[in-house]
């Protein structure tokens, strides 16, 4: 299945604003990004929060087709 | 309303957004950021935003404060892109009944905007640049290694 | 900025006032008299003031305010006349480094101008007027002589 | 010596804005208020508050030659 990749904040700045990716059924969000951090481990060091589809997920959150995958720093709005 | 925007905070329209005859008590909270941060002098500030889920944020935060409070109306606006220092870069605004509600709802909204919706700030300041959540985690993360030493 | 005045009140000019470039926070007060207030449908209201010592009450009331909580600036005004029903009769502006102390400034500040401030607001409503403050103090007395009687 | 009384509200109604008044040396606000009252007993359910020269006074304040002494009903501003 594939997933929409979208990346923010310094992970925008390293990776790119994001893309498609295949996935294996069943991926959990937090699969994902260590794969992603096994590709780039430099990656490692940031504590990362994950959204599914404009939602906070845990890192269990199992992904289905279609999804978009938010991968982002801690937030830091508000002035 | 719920959005993010590259143009000046306009205050008047946002109160007019949460106009209401019912309404007895508006309370504002601007955020600004501030010449002098942690020692750094900034210069520059520029907030990156996931838009499509910060508004909704946005939206699920207003319903969570209208559960737990009796309010009229809730606006919630932030600034993305370069924000000049002194220029206010979010705006919060709550209207209720009474001036109590009001305060208690735009405190606790304002609070939750900074934990929640996704929007990043980097600062450039003379010397360097740095996006301020990383800091800050990182900022905690040696605090707590500190208590961890102790 | 410390007044009463007969025009409406000018949100854009208060924030002007308590610009600063060390306030991270700046927190908004408006009051406004609802279209229902105890089952009257208010048409007109009239606020009349003691104007030299409205505003040495409001002067007194920030300094203490600034003696409370590290703020940077205080804005009080009050419209006197008449104010339509559904437009703001006081603004309370205050900013800050942080947002807990322009919070609790500002919720602080209008009770106390509530309490002190030589302003008095007759309602015309249908059927009728009535200066507020005598009733509220009418309705007082009455609430404290039921007590007695339990 | 001399004052200068100022009424507000249902006082200023009542008694008009104020005047000049002459009062023996030594007299407190809230005997002037007395005074006032004994002339017109309705005023006498009025819940009054004092002040002198723009300030809050209690009943037993003295009173001093050209003194602005205001007499008004509890506050109700604040929108």
């Amino acid at each position: 299945m594939r997933v929409r990749l979208r990346f923010f904040a310094v992970l925008r700045e390293r990776l790119g604003p994001g893309g498609e990716r295949s996935v294996a059924a069943g991926t959990t969000v937090g699969a994902l990004w260590d794969a992603l951090v096994a590709e780039r481990p430099e990656l490692g060091a940031v504590r990362v929060r994950y959204a599914v589809n404009e939602r906070y997920v845990e890192r269990g959150h199992p992904l289905a087709d279609r999804d978009e995958v938010a991968f982002f720093p801690p937030v830091s709005g508000g002035g | 309303m719920f959005r993010v925007t590259k143009a000046p905070l306009d205050v008047p329209r946002l109160l007019r957004a949460v106009g209401d005859p019912r309404a007895g008590a508006t309370v504002v909270f601007l955020g600004t950021t501030r010449r002098e941060n942690a020692g750094r002098a900034v210069v520059r500030l520029e907030y990156e935003a996931y838009a499509s889920m910060a508004t909704a944020e946005m939206r699920r935060l207003a319903a969570a404060a209208a559960r737990r409070w009796p309010l009229r109306k809730v606006a919630i606006v932030h600034r993305i892109g370069p924000v000049p220092v002194g220029e206010a870069s979010v705006a919060v605004v709550v209207s209720a009944g009474h001036r109590a509600e009001a305060f208690a709802a735009c405190h606790w909204l304002i609070d939750r905007v900074k934990e929640i919706v996704p929007i990043w700030k980097k600062e450039h300041f003379r010397g360097g640049e740095a996006w301020i959540g990383l800091q800050r985690a990182a900022a905690a993360r040696r605090r707590a290694a500190r208590r961890g030493r102790r």
